[in-house]
């Protein structure tokens, strides 16, 4: 037992290591693009106010009646910090196919190696799946510790007489992206990475079905995803099908629907152990 | 030592014959160790399995001894020894006779053209 | 004893392998001969658990295949198998973090055998290096059967003259080693048991030193016969 | 170890700093949300039974707008009951109630309160297939079930309402076995909608029920609200109609002009239009047998009791208004139902009205006893720290009775 779990420890570690200097890339990205946001929008607010007051000789709180104050909120709005937060979800979602594909890509078929290795093959699946989510976990952290620092650099570049009173969280949690993405509210942070994880067992099983029977995985694939769509949302449309909105209360509804994400994860994870230990091909 | 072995013939015999002929010449003296059957076939670029039954071989015909946990060794029986050089010359006389027999040479002809053959390879060698 | 029985596999329409059974025996040599596409690294893929087969059953030692395997079989492939970024060291740490079979000692013999620096990045070797270091890293492992690939495919002469040396060297004593390829020559003398395929079936399996006792035959010869005929 | 370092540093550095945002949340939020009653006059006490649901919404302290449930003389916020009964939560503290004790019987049922009347001993529910099943039309068959408290029991009974189509039940009183429906509907012959009054006896079901009464037909007006009575145990039912006032460029009418207010009998069928004040206010409610109409200008309210047989007014006594308007409300919209902010029960008067305090607002609420004449309790709800506490609105927004107090 600890053997394989020293295993898997090295395998998601090796795993990481291969994707550290992409995760890299998006840290960088993201603080780069986020300084210059927590920079650039106060500054130029403060030179519209400024410039305002210059030019039609009226006092600070004329010109703030114009332009209004500035709140945090009007810097989350902008393409600096949500750009980022985009192109993150978009590269991991991307990696999340790159992280099994690269094994078969090119001269080097790392495949053989890790297929070789003398522990189950379920560890490769987890401990990609591992890496994907200490990325995502990785780069939200990162976001969060890119705000607070922003927060406190917009109060420090405008005066607190400019700046709406709003607090960080009140602006954070005004924000659709932020309120869904960071752990505002537990249950919904929950719940969204819960739906995250069982969306990348069903790709993984995807991937594993194409790489096990090419194009015919491929339809397979669609079908499999068309089948879990039907779980997923079956709980949703129950209510329709039995033509009773209150037959079921919300909590049970709640509990069907994670049930039914329950079953779609495990059967994909079965439906993964079957093909990596039987149908995967080199 | 290098020995170029034909594809045709079992390679085992090739190296019976190769092995017999160091004996013959003295590169092998009774009761010498033979190397392991894995460093001959090393050295030969052999199958080592061949060269165990090679010297299975050459233990039945007793040209090797084998005692317990040690190498197998080259015979230091005389008998077998003179016998193995007495069937080496026959062999060679054999061959040497039916190679010439076609040309019409007395022995008194022969001789010193041996003679001279001879001592043409010995300077070779030195 | 790897044991193959009656195993079959078709890709699309094509059949590739129809019924083919042979065993692999500890200590012996064994040798996949076949022109090219005629299944050979199939039924090495196979053995592996690498690709799934129509039909058929393979067992090592009278098991089934499991991970468990590769702790008794070291398969060396025809094509690398370690990171391009990674240098001949780490790919063998990374060996070693993984496999209890690994043997350090005989490692460092083999680095020392192919003269081979383990400082050197694998994309910067030559191909000759690189089958080298394919070659490292399955023979450091103390399995008791090893399957070749293709071992000399494009590889020059001199690289090849090392690892046939391989064969007749203490890195395989008393394995089952099982080779494929197209070239024979360089390893005809090595060969316990030669494995003719041809159209998906065995056309014949004969051991290469009674063949050439009985039939005064070379195992090209047989091979002629086959291809031409 | 160094090769796990970079695994283990980026995991432990995700979870501190996401861990750590939650904290520093949970601290930022300072105290948690915790509200009381601020009397003004009376006691706390008199609001035993009257239960509501409303909202505190800061927006500078919490992330989300609270709500909250005031039960039993007990503040809750629903963010602190269990996630299910969060998930389960209605903003109604009546539906609130019957979900939690009565669990099963509610499967299945809408979760509205008009469509409920509730005794001590009984629980009524009266509902069409519309109003369970979102997609089905409005159509003529009402389910009839009620709900024994004690032994747990249910009968159901389907009825065919006549005479009308589109039925859309708003309220049902119950007079021991005998129930009155009053719903909307447009009834045979007609496009409009219209107040129709069925009647249904529980001791002689009716497979097929015809209306009794249309209430747009007997006053001669398009434009009826009902009452919103919260327990409809009573007799009367006080209607009222409306005129369109002033009309936007667009054509659209902004106001509203209350006309009359008529009174209904359930036990004769009847309906009788009641006098009006000549100056300020007029308010309509009653109770069991009891029509109680109130003149109310500015401050000072006159209360009287209206016989429904002679029509003669009655004057109870007058009392003081908490604020000139607390009670009732001008909305723009014309609602099904009026008195949304005042009620009777157990021959007291209760108010609200959402008072503002510089920017903010808080939620008033008083008691008065028709039997002296007297302000029994008048408060309003705040946060602990009072007023001081910017950015606070806190509103009622559903009130309702538990039969079992009076």
């Amino acid at each position: 037992m600890k053997k394989t779990l020293k295993a898997f420890l090295n395998l998601t570690a090796f795993e990481l290591d291969r994707l550290s200097k992409f995760l890299y890339a998006l840290i960088g990205v993201t603080l780069v693009a986020n300084m210059i946001g927590y920079v650039l929008i106060p500054l130029r607010f403060t030179d519209r106010i400024n410039a305002y007051m210059v030019q039609n000789s009226v006092t600070e709180q004329q010109a703030l009646e114009v332009y209004g104050e500035l709140s945090f909120y009007d810097i989350l709005q902008t393409s600096w910090i949500l750009g980022p937060i985009a192109l993150g979800v978009s590269a991991l979602l991307l990696y999340a196919f790159f992280i099994w594909y690269r094994e078969w890509l090119g001269k080097n078929t790392f495949a053989y190696r890790l297929l070789m290795l003398p522990i189950p093959r379920m560890h490769i699946f987890y401990s990609k799946f591992v890496v994907i989510y200490v990325s995502i976990f990785t780069l939200i952290a990162i976001q969060i510790v890119s705000l607070i620092f922003g927060f406190n650099l917009m109060s420090a570049l405008v005066p607190s007489e400019w700046l709406r009173h709003m607090s960080f969280f009140s602006a954070l949690s005004m924000h659709p992206f932020f309120y869904y993405i960071l752990p505002l509210e537990p249950w919904i942070f929950l719940a969204i990475n819960g739906i995250g994880l069982v969306f990348l067992h069903v790709t993984f099983t995807v991937i594993l079905l194409e790489r096990s029977f090419s194009v015919k995985g491929i339809l397979i694939g669609i079908t499999y995803v068309l089948i879990t769509l039907l779980i997923a949302l079956f709980p949703a449309f129950l209510p329709e099908l039995i033509g009773n909105h209150y037959y079921l209360y919300n909590s049970e509804l709640l509990i069907l629907t994670v049930l039914s994400l329950g079953l779609i994860s495990f059967t994909s994870i079965m439906i993964s152990r079957f093909l990596l230990n039987k149908k995967i091909t080199v | 030592m290098n020995v170029t072995f034909n594809k045709r013939d079992p390679i085992y015999l090739q190296v019976i014959t190769h092995l017999k002929k160091q004996m013959v010449s003295g590169d092998l003296q009774p009761g010498e160790e033979m190397p392991s059957r894995r460093q001959l076939a090393n050295q030969l670029k052999i199958n080592p399995n061949t060269v165990q039954r090679a010297y299975s071989e050459m233990e039945e015909q007793r040209l090797l001894f084998t005692e317990t946990n040690r190498p197998s060794r080259i015979t230091e029986d005389p008998a077998v020894l003179k016998q193995l050089k007495k069937e080496w010359l026959n062999q060679a006389i054999d061959r040497f006779v039916s190679a010439i027999d076609p040309i019409d040479l007395s022995l008194e002809d022969l001789m010193p053209m041996i003679q001279e053959e001879l001592s043409n390879r010995k300077k070779d060698v030195k | 004893m790897i044991e193959i029985t009656d195993i079959h596999k078709q890709f699309g329409r094509k059949k590739v392998l129809n019924g083919v059974s042979f065993t692999v025996n500890k200590g012996e040599i064994s040798c996949l001969v076949g022109v090219n596409g005629v299944g050979k690294t199939t039924i090495l893929n196979a053995i592996m658990n690498l690709t799934p087969l129509k039909s058929g059953k393979i067992s090592i030692d009278g098991e089934k295949l499991t991970s468990s395997l590769y702790n008794k079989i070291a398969f060396i492939p025809d094509a690398a198998i370690s990171l391009p970024h990674y240098n001949v060291q780490e790919s063998m740490d990374f060996m070693a973090d993984y496999y209890d079979t690994w043997n350090a000692r005989r490692a460092k013999d083999i680095v020392t055998f192919f003269r081979l620096n383990p400082s050197d990045k694998l994309h910067d070797l030559s191909k000759g290096n690189q089958a080298k270091v394919n070659l490292l890293l399955g023979l450091a492992l103390d399995v008791d059967y090893i399957l070749m690939d293709e071992p000399f495919s494009g590889i020059d002469v001199f690289t090849r003259e090392q690892i046939t040396e391989v064969f007749s060297s203490y890195l395989v004593e008393d394995r089952g080693v099982l080779i494929t390829t197209h070239e024979i020559n360089d390893i005809e003398h090595l060969l316990d048991k030669v494995i003719l395929l041809d159209e998906g079936k065995i056309y014949k399996e004969f051991n290469a030193e009674v063949m050439r006792e009985t039939e005064g035959k070379s195992v090209i010869d047989v091979m002629r016969e086959v291809y031409n005929g | 170890m160094t090769k796990y370092s970079k695994l283990f540093s980026f995991a432990f550095f995700s979870i501190v700093i996401l861990l750590g945002l939650v904290f520093y949340q949970f601290r930022s939020q300072e105290s948690s949300l915790s509200l009381e009653f601020y009397t003004d006059e009376g006691h706390i006490d008199e609001l035993s039974g009257v239960n509501f649901t409303g909202y505190a919404f800061s927006s500078t302290r919490t992330i989300y707008a609270p709500h909250f449930e005031f039960e039993e003389g007990e503040f809750t916020f629903r963010t602190d009951q269990p996630l299910i009964q969060q998930l389960d939560y209605q903003y109604n503290p009546g539906m609130n109630r019957y979900v939690r004790d009565y669990r099963s019987f509610m499967r299945g049922k809408a979760r509205h309160l008009s469509l409920f009347t509730e005794t001590e001993t009984s629980i009524y529910y009266t509902a069409t297939q519309s109003n369970t099943n979102w997609q089905a039309a409005p159509d003529e068959h009402v389910f009839i079930s009620h709900f024994n408290k004690e032994t747990e029991e249910e009968t159901t009974f389907e009825a065919l309402l006549t005479g009308g189509a589109n039925h859309n039940v708003v309220a049902t009183y119950v007079d021991d076995s005998a129930l009155t429906l009053v719903t909307t509907g447009v009834p045979e012959g007609n496009s409009e909608h219209s107040w129709l009054i069925y009647a249904f006896d529980f001791d002689q079901p009716q497979e097929e029920l015809s209306p009794v009464a249309d209430i747009n037909r007997l006053t001669g007006s398009d434009m009826i609200q009902a009452d919103s009575s919260r327990l409809k145990t009573e007799r009367y039912i006080p209607f009222r109609s409306l005129q369109t006032g002033e009309i936007d460029a667009f054509g659209n009418v902004i106001e509203y002009h209350i006309d009359s207010y008529y009174i209904y009998d359930t036990q004769s069928n009847t309906l009788k239009e009641m006098p009006d004040f000549e100056e300020g206010d007029m308010v309509v409610l009653s109770e069991l047998e009891r029509i109680i109409t109130g003149n109310i200008q500015g401050e000072k309210a006159v209360w009287y009791e209206w016989a429904f047989d002679t029509q003669e007014l009655n004057e109870l006594g007058s009392t003081v208004m908490a604020t000139s308007s607390i009670g009732r409300i001008h909305d723009i919209f014309p609602w099904l139902e009026f008195n949304e902010n005042i009620h009777l029960t157990n021959g007291h008067l209760y108010l609200t009205e959402d008072i503002s305090i510089a920017t903010e607002s808080r939620s008033l609420i008083q008691v008065l006893s028709l039997d002296t004449m007297e302000t029994v309790f008048s408060g309003h709800i705040d946060t602990v720290n009072g007023p001081q506490d910017l950015d606070m609105d806190i509103s009622i927004q559903e009130l309702s009775f538990d039969p079992s107090f009076f």
